[in-house]
């Protein structure tokens, strides 16, 4: 009997709605509607993955798995498995999915269909990135996300959207078709060694490639993932593309884009590699910290609210590098966890500077002022993520950075300080844009403060928001096996310079 | 022998098709006779690509000219439904511009009939006989549209070096018999069978590649095709750039399996300049363009490319990877060029990308398969493109052709960049002007759909037509 | 105990939680009382916990973030510091928020300022009661939140918004001290329980020890504005009143003090942290005496007092006398907030006046209370005897006089010469604001006080008075009930065991240069204005122009951090992003397009070139195969 | 034998250049269509000469088609001329330029 391939249906369950939705593309309104429902449905699913046992393993550790043969001539599988890292990723991808629908309830107003065809779409995409354990599989996912995402900026997009969206679409084709090398590479080399042509994660983890091939073979998917994430000199791509994107656009490219860069480095290029990305994590560990610190500086300088926040992402992102590069529990667990939070409070920045821009239509923050007079409860949100984003502890994102932080400090004291320091370069600007938009005099007398459907997204992060901040165990603990794992299959990797002071 | 004969149906039906669509031509009147003739031509490619399914398993070979196998059975169907799209594809579009006619049929089919002639060929005269019949066909097919200067010259530079190359082509296979005594191609191949004629026999062999690469424009062999491809009506365009060189590229598949070891080494470093320069000069060139056909000659230039480098790899699955991207650059391409037939107001084709603007909304559903044929040939996931390239990109790895790959890979990352901008133009960039099409028949509609889901079917399950590709390669290469 | 506690706790946060879901549409009457009740309520359960015995008590409210051996749980731990520190911050808390109902009387936005400051008095407690470092850090980073929100509370002025961003700046900066503190202790003690870290301090090693020891050093200095992260607290000033008195008086600026109290155990391992202290606090009471010699602004005046102030409590740190440092800290709650509520019904009754060269007689006589409660507030500042300034200070200057070392002598020395200049500025404060005739006139007229306003200060007056009974010296017989309760407290020293006489003469010498400076004082700044200094300070001379801005230390900052800060951010963005990554890949991608041009060159469509090409490639084919 | 094999593989390879250098040399569309004719008929000759040296009918076969093929060659390629000739009223194959790039 074959059990119910829910982890399938999680993942087409969007595209198959998505082309329902397309049957409406003449009502705009039933159109969203339903894409509404569709994402709605889609959370519903991803909920009853927490009504499974979780603690049930099933084989080698995942808690859910569909494997199927595809192209038996090359060894592809069509495989799936959850796990507790996937979950958490999985269950942000269906949230910001309903998130980007309702975000873009008022402002997307020509092709509507299309546009939440596109939204469906890149869930589907970043849900098969999530979940799928075969490289190929993973590599056809990995190449969908661009697509959506290419509409969605050069459609719906401002002013400069079309050199955004090939801008976006090149820089992460570039780093994919390398990679895509690089995967048939170590496909080959495994391949050779045991006769076995797979592309099974776990199977070509086996594999020994000569250790120059193997630097060269964890060159391309780095760069690959590098570029997604984006680590500190391949983020070109990004403030623009943030900038042009319609909010949704911006919501899924931050919330869930980035994190497959992230979490793909995670799952797949370091396990696959581990003498290579030991050899690596040194570089890893200084282009994070670069990041964190030249993102920081840079976005103090921006005009555009969008792009301020853009860069913000970088340097969140630069934090989990850092803690990618160190590579021990607490670091892995904090920079999954990372993941959501970045996730969420992002999400929820572009969400709001969406929403200004929809009644003031400019993001300029020399155009902005006084909020807090004029749109009190909105301000009031618009702190809270704010103050989420700088990493107030009790909020979401303190308790992933911190965790990062003790872990990097723990194996590098002096790079962990440093990253500590990194922090007030993150409040100087973001202390800068709450000023500049919530306080000084008024600029915009008459606007309406936020609307009830804004205020049910915005509660509903704000309060996952503090959840997190307050309660992050369950999540933690569902990431402590496969984090435990990931480390088990890699080895420890110690990098020179962690004895630190002994106890007397 | 009674199933000798047999086995050669699809080819019989074939032109036995065009003889007669020729012949009812001369008796009926030609307003009323279109629909008639064009069914009778559809039902000729089906009949002929039904019969060649039914009789795949026939060992037949006639008296050492033709084999009549799995492999010629594969192309015949290939080459049978390229026919079908076309005719369907071309049947609105031709009679719009007042081409259409029992010699249009007619001649497509025997271009047909000589396109299976050169994938069932083991032996060079049928091979030759074949390349002549899709050839002089194509001379005229081109030029069929009366009064249009650019089809004019399309034809008269077509011809003049088709001429030149299939004169190169003969005189190789002379030199060729010559050394070896033979006119069979796997023994004319066999280099190590005959060392005192070796330097006579590679020259020969020299020719004939001159001659072939300069039916699937290699660089620097290319330089008809983006004039000829340009000039040429859309749907003609379309069989041109698919058929001829689906058929010659079974030829390329058959003479590297043939030639093995042997011929391979002293070929092999002219092959991979070739590669190298076809996928760089095609994609490069391709950037400057702004007429939509003369960028999709140079993509095809540039696809010819790869599937060169994956032909190097001729030990390691290549020819499998080259005929499995043939089947799919066959389909991309008859659909890419086919919907800018689809695409074109009456009087001439719609040819510069900036008229495509905003047709992503005035025409959905075209452009929607425009755009996905142009993700197939960029060879982007979901589509038949894409694992298309991976074979291709895995046999030259696997042949550690590390350095061609990693040219192709950057070449192919360039090319996005001009596949886009077609997208962009189509969907991103607001319509200046509409110009109102007529409907477009239900013919083409149901050819868009086959194109459609023969993209995403190769693209989402290959597994049969690779298995199918890898039956046959194997039956050429174990006789 | 526990339900104590816990109430204790969560009662100021559910007020906070009232505010921030009701606020705006609840009766503004109700919102009032709410925010007040909760805060009595947190008072009433910190009465019941300092008084009932059995006091050390851990109490763990959740579990927080457990990964692998990291564990952090939401934890309290209430022992006697604990417990005064907490009666204290919720008295003056108590007494702060039923003075701010009248304060804020008029403001339309009172359901958010009630909201921060119930927020305030949660994470103050929770720094209070903390006993998981993380936890601590999570009241220690909400305290500076808050504080940087109610600092900017009135928006409008930007200049309001941007002392609040410098306030939460400079204390982050210090905050990342306490960051990389936690993570050290959690490398080196594999815990972050302060109780099982004081309990494992003396097994640290003496590198670890001092590190840490400095770590927990940076962070005090931000959060109590010590040198060199001082320049905030200036500026907090123009945030309402009550929150100056509240936040940047009486309890958060202090919350440095207690955090270096809390873990004396690890600092005491490291003599070169202890001096480090005592020298930063010194420095830093004295720049900050100098500094409020020459203030015309009122509540800045108290400001730099409350730096120096809190110097002195860093002092009785560094030498060892955590007591005394405690005791400095809870009579100055008192009479800080006392000076600063009352300058606040001035400034109220000025119609927002702060100059203090505008005043005079008339404030005095229009509001006489306000006069006598001020005075007493001074009189306890300024060290006279027998308020409660002068008990606590003379502590510990006595404490700093007995520590050995020739460092500490020169310390006590500056520690003495500071001693008159607070009592100096204090009554030139005092002079100038209730007695004589304003330098400069003022436009404005007087208005009255509302009781409330009023009604609050006596309370505190008394204390002012009083509250150096607590701990008296041995020579009044008091025998130092503080000492006793604190002597519990790891690290404590009950008694100095100084000898009657040196006892003697400290007191007596403090009391002799109390009574001095409050004698120059008159002279300098009194009514008869006899030494002309009074009309003096009006006018800019360079010397006090430079003591003015602080030593010039906001423009040291302005230089060497502000503005390359953001030249660099500047740079890089420009520079460095755009046109070096940005511009410079796209030059590099103009390239193709230049090459396509190139090669697009050689397909003339001329044919005889096209069929010499095919002949060309033959020929390169024929002379391959030569090759 | 009279001729060897040598020797009219050397004609057929000098005709053949020949016909390569009308080709190359030659503007006018006719007289590129004779040099291709020379071409196929140098291939001719070779056909000949190597089906005498084998003695095999393969070769005289292969010429047989040969020539029906060129001939079909020509009429397409003349019609192709005269009616392009028509329309345009020029045989020099390079004036055949509109399209380029």
């Amino acid at each position: 009997m074959i059990p119910f391939p829910l982890l399938s249906f999680i993942i087409f369950w969007p595209l198959a709605g998505g082309l329902f939705v397309l049957a409406f593309w003449r009502y705009p309104k039933a159109a969203r509607r339903i894409a509404l429902a569709v994402a709605l449905v889609e959370v519903i699913l991803v909920a009853s993955l927490f009504s499974l046992d979780l603690h049930l393993n099933g084989t080698d550790g995942w808690l859910l798995r569909e494997d199927f043969s595809w192209i038996p001539q090359y060894g592809v599988r069509y495989s799936l498995g959850l796990d507790g890292i996937n979950l958490t990723l999985v269950s942000l991808s269906a949230l910001l999915g309903v998130m980007s629908i309702l975000a873009s309830w008022k402002q997307i107003s020509e092709r509507v269909a299309v546009f939440h065809v596109m939204l469906l779409f890149s869930q589907t995409a970043v849900m098969g990135v999530f979940l799928a354990t075969d490289l190929f599989l993973f590599y056809l996912f990995w190449e969908m996300q661009l697509l959506p995402m290419l509409f969605l900026i050069g459609i719906w997009g401002h002013e400069k959207r079309i050199y955004a969206a090939l801008k976006f679409f090149l820089f992460n084709i570039a780093g994919g078709l390398l990679m895509l090398a690089a995967l048939i590479g170590i496909y080959l080399v495994h391949g050779r060694q045991t006769g076995d042509y797979t592309f099974a994660l776990s199977h070509l983890m086996q594999a020994k490639p000569a250790p120059m091939l193997e630097m060269w073979l964890y060159s391309a998917f780095l760069l690959a993932f590098a570029i997604k994430i984006p680590i500190f000199p391949l983020h070109g791509w990004l403030p623009d593309a943030h900038t042009e994107a319609p909010t949704a656009g911006s919501i899924i490219l931050a919330g869930l884009l980035l994190k497959t860069g992230a979490y793909a480095l995670l799952r797949i290029a370091i396990p696959l590699f581990p003498v290579a990305s030991h050899r690596f994590m040194p570089l890893l560990l200084i282009l994070g910290l670069v990041g964190i610190v030249y993102a920081s500086l840079v976005a103090l300088g921006q005009k555009d609210m969008k792009r301020l926040v853009a860069y913000s992402s970088i340097g969140h992102m630069g934090l989990i590098v850092l803690a990618l590069a160190v590579w021990d529990s607490l670091t892995l667990s904090g920079a999954v966890l990372q993941m959501v939070n970045h996730g969420l409070t992002t999400a929820a920045l572009f969400m709001m500077v969406g929403m200004l821009d929809e009644r003031f239509h400019t993001r300029t923050l020399a155009d902005f002022g006084g909020l807090w007079k004029s749109m009190p409860r909105f301000s009031a949100f618009f702190l809270l993520f704010a103050m989420a984003s700088l990493g107030l502890p009790g909020l979401n994102n303190f308790v992933s950075e911190f965790l990062i932080l003790v872990g990097v400090f723990r194996a590098h004291p002096l790079v962990g300080s440093l990253a500590f320091c990194s922090i007030v370069f993150t409040l100087i600007y973001v202390l800068k844009l709450v000023q500049d938009t919530l306080a000084g005099p008024i600029k915009h007398q008459h606007c309406r403060d936020i609307s009830p459907r804004e205020l049910a997204i915005l509660l509903t992060l704000s309060l996952l928001v503090i959840g997190i901040g307050l309660c992050p165990q369950p999540i933690l603990t569902l990431l402590q096996d496969p984090v435990q794992r990931l480390i088990d299959q890699t080895g420890a990797m110690p990098l020179p310079g962690t004895n630190l002071m002994p106890a007397k | 022998m009674q199933t000798e004969w047999f086995s050669l149906l699809p080819l019989i039906i074939l032109a036995t098709g065009g003889s007669v669509i020729f012949c009812l031509g001369a008796f009926l009147r030609r307003q009323e006779s279109t629909a008639l003739l064009f069914g009778l031509a559809v039902v000729t490619c089906l009949a002929s690509g039904g019969s060649a399914v039914s009789f795949r398993n026939l060992p037949g070979q006639l008296s050492g000219l033709l084999a009549i196998d799995v492999f010629s059975s594969f192309y015949t169907v290939l080459f049978a439904t390229i026919t079908l799209i076309t005719l369907l594809l071309s049947y609105q579009y031709a009679k719009n511009r007042g081409f259409f006619g029992d010699e249009f049929l007619g001649i497509i089919l025997f271009a047909a009939a000589g396109m299976v002639l050169i994938a069932a060929s083991i032996h060079w005269l049928p091979f030759f006989l074949g390349l002549e019949m899709v050839s002089i066909s194509l001379y005229v097919l081109i030029a069929m549209r009366r009064g249009d200067s650019l089809a004019i010259e399309a034809a008269v530079k077509y011809f003049t070096m088709g001429a030149v190359a299939s004169a190169f082509v003969v005189f190789g296979i002379a030199m060729l018999y010559g050394a070896t005594g033979t006119l069979d191609i796997m023994k004319s191949l066999d280099v190590g069978g005959h060392v005192d004629n070796r330097f006579l026999l590679l020259f020969g062999l020299c020719l004939i590649l001159v001659g072939l690469c300069f039916k699937i424009s290699l660089v620097p062999f290319h330089l008809w095709t983006p004039d000829v491809y340009q000039g040429a009506p859309a749907p003609i365009t379309a069989f041109l750039a698919t058929g001829t060189k689906v058929a010659l590229l079974s030829m390329f598949v058959r003479l590297a399996v043939y030639g093995g070891d042997s011929v391979g080494a002293v070929f092999a470093p002219a092959v991979w300049i070739m590669a190298a320069l076809t996928m760089v000069v095609g994609n490069i060139t391709a950037l400057a363009q702004t007429q939509i056909k003369r960028l999709l000659a140079y993509s095809s230039i540039a696809q010819m490319g790869y599937m060169m480098m994956a032909l190097l790899a001729f030990k390691h699955q290549g020819p499998a990877a080259v005929i499995f991207y043939s089947v799919v650059y066959a389909f991309t391409d008859l659909g890419a060029f086919g919907t800018v037939g689809l695409l074109s107001p009456n009087n001439s084709d719609r040819d510069a990308i900036a008229d495509y603007k905003g047709l992503g909304y005035a025409q959905p559903a075209k452009a929607a398969l425009l755009t996905l044929c142009v993700f197939s040939l960029a060879g982007l996931p979901t589509t038949a493109g894409f694992i298309g390239k991976f074979v291709l990109f895995r046999a030259a790895l696997d042949a550690n052709f590390i350095g061609l790959a990693m040219i192709g890979i950057l070449m192919a990352i360039l090319s996005l960049y001009f596949y886009l901008n077609i997208v962009v133009v189509l969907y991103m960039r607001p319509a200046e002007k509409t110009t109102a099409l007529k409907t477009t028949g239900n013919e083409a509609i149901l050819a868009c759909f086959l194109i459609a889901t023969i993209i995403f079917s190769l693209g989402l399950f290959p597994s049969f037509t690779l298995t199918v590709i890898e039956q046959i390669v194997d039956h050429i290469s174990n006789p | 105990m526990k339900t104590a506690l816990i109430t204790l706790l969560i009662a100021p946060l559910l007020g906070a939680l009232y505010q921030i879901v009701f606020g705006n549409r609840s009766p503004r009457r109700l919102a009032e009382v709410v925010s007040c009740a909760v805060i009595l309520v947190s008072f009433v359960m910190a009465t019941v916990a300092f008084f009932l015995p059995g006091q050390q008590e851990t109490i763990v409210l959740g579990h927080w973030i457990t990964v692998d051996t990291f564990s952090a749980t939401m934890d309290i731990h209430c022992d006697s510091l604990a417990a005064i520190m907490a009666l204290m911050v919720t008295f003056v808390s108590l007494l702060i928020t039923i003075y701010s109902v009248s304060y804020m009387s008029h403001d339309h936005d009172y359901a958010r300022y009630f909201a921060y400051l119930n927020l305030f008095v949660f994470f103050m407690l929770v720094i209070v009661l903390a006993d998981n470092l993380l936890f601590l850090f999570l009241g220690w980073e909400g305290v500076g939140f808050c504080s940087y929100a109610l600092i900017g509370f009135r928006y409008e002025a930007l200049a309001n918004a941007r002392a609040g961003r410098k306030a939460f700046l400079l204390t982050r900066i210090g905050d990342i001290g306490l960051g990389i503190a936690i993570s050290l202790f959690f490398v080196t003690c594999h815990t972050l329980s302060i109780t099982a870290i004081n309990a494992q301090a003396t097994s640290l090693s003496a590198g670890a020890a001092m590190t840490l020891g400095f770590l927990l050093l940076w962070s005090a200095t931000g959060k109590s504005a010590q040198l060199p992260l001082l320049v905030w607290l200036p500026d907090a000033m123009a945030g309402p009143t009550p929150v100056s008195a509240l936040i940047h008086a009486a309890t958060m600026v202090t919350a440095g003090v207690y955090l270096l109290i809390r873990l004396f155990p690890v600092i005491s391992q490291a003599p070169e942290v202890l001096l480090a202290i005592a020298s930063v606090g010194t420095a830093t009471a004295l720049f900050a005496a100098c500094a409020a010699m020459v203030q015309r602004d009122i509540k800045r005046v108290l400001a730099y007092s409350t730096i120096s102030q809190v110097g002195y409590m860093f002092l009785a740190i560094g030498v060892g006398d955590i007591i005394g440092s405690m005791f400095h800290l809870l009579t100055h709650a008192f009479f800080k907030s006392l000076l600063f509520l009352s300058a606040g019904a001035v400034i109220h009754a000025l119609h927002d006046e702060r100059d203090i060269t505008k005043m005079g007689e008339s404030v005095r006589r229009h509001l006489p209370a306000v006069f006598i409660v001020f005075l007493a507030g001074s009189l306890a500042l300024g060290g006279v005897p027998p308020a409660a300034g002068f008990f606590s200070k003379g502590r510990i200057l006595l404490a700093t006089l007995q520590h050995g070392g020739m460092a500490y002598k020169a310390i006590w020395v500056c520690a003495t010469f500071t001693a008159l200049l607070t009592t100096l500025y204090t009554f030139r404060l005092f002079f100038m604001v209730f007695t004589g005739k304003p330098a400069v006139p003022r436009k404005s007229g007087i208005r009255a006080v509302p009781q409330l306003m009023e009604w609050v200060l006596w309370p505190l007056a008394l204390f002012a008075l009083f509250a150096g009974f607590l701990n008296l010296p041995h020579l009044q017989a008091g025998g130092g009930w503080l000492a006793g309760y604190l002597a519990g407290t790891p690290g404590a020293v009950a008694d100095l065991h100084a000898t009657p006489s040196l006892e003697w003469a400290v007191e007596n010498g403090d009391s002799l240069l109390a009574l001095g400076g409050l004698i120059l004082a008159y002279f300098l700044y009194g009514p008869k204005n006899i030494l002309g200094w009074r009309t003096l300070d009006a006018s800019a001379r360079k010397a006090t122009t430079w003591l003015f801005s602080g030593f010039g230390l906001d423009r040291l900052y302005e230089i060497f951090w502000v503005t390359p800060y953001e030249k660099i951010s500047q740079f890089l963005w420009h520079t460095v992003d755009e046109t070096f990554l940005d511009q410079g890949l796209l030059r590099v991608t103009n390239l193709f397009p230049l090459l396509a041009n190139t090669l697009q060159g050689f397909s003339s469509g001329i044919l005889s070139t096209s069929i010499k090409m095919l002949l060309f490639g033959f020929a390169a084919f024929l002379i391959f195969l030569a090759v | 034998m009279i001729v060897s094999y040598g020797e009219v593989l050397g004609l057929a390879v000098c005709l053949f250049f020949m016909g390569m250098i009308c080709v190359a040399t030659r503007r006018n569309l006719i007289m590129i269509l004779i040099g291709v004719e020379i071409m196929l008929n140098a291939s001719g000759i070779a056909f000949v000469g190597a089906a005498l040296r084998w003695r095999s009918l393969d070769g005289q076969a292969f010429v047989l088609f040969l020539m029906a093929v060129a001939a079909a060659e020509v009429a397409v390629g003349l019609a192709l001329i005269v009616y392009a000739h028509r329309h345009t009223g020029t045989i020099n194959g390079d004036k055949y330029n509109l399209m380029k790039g």
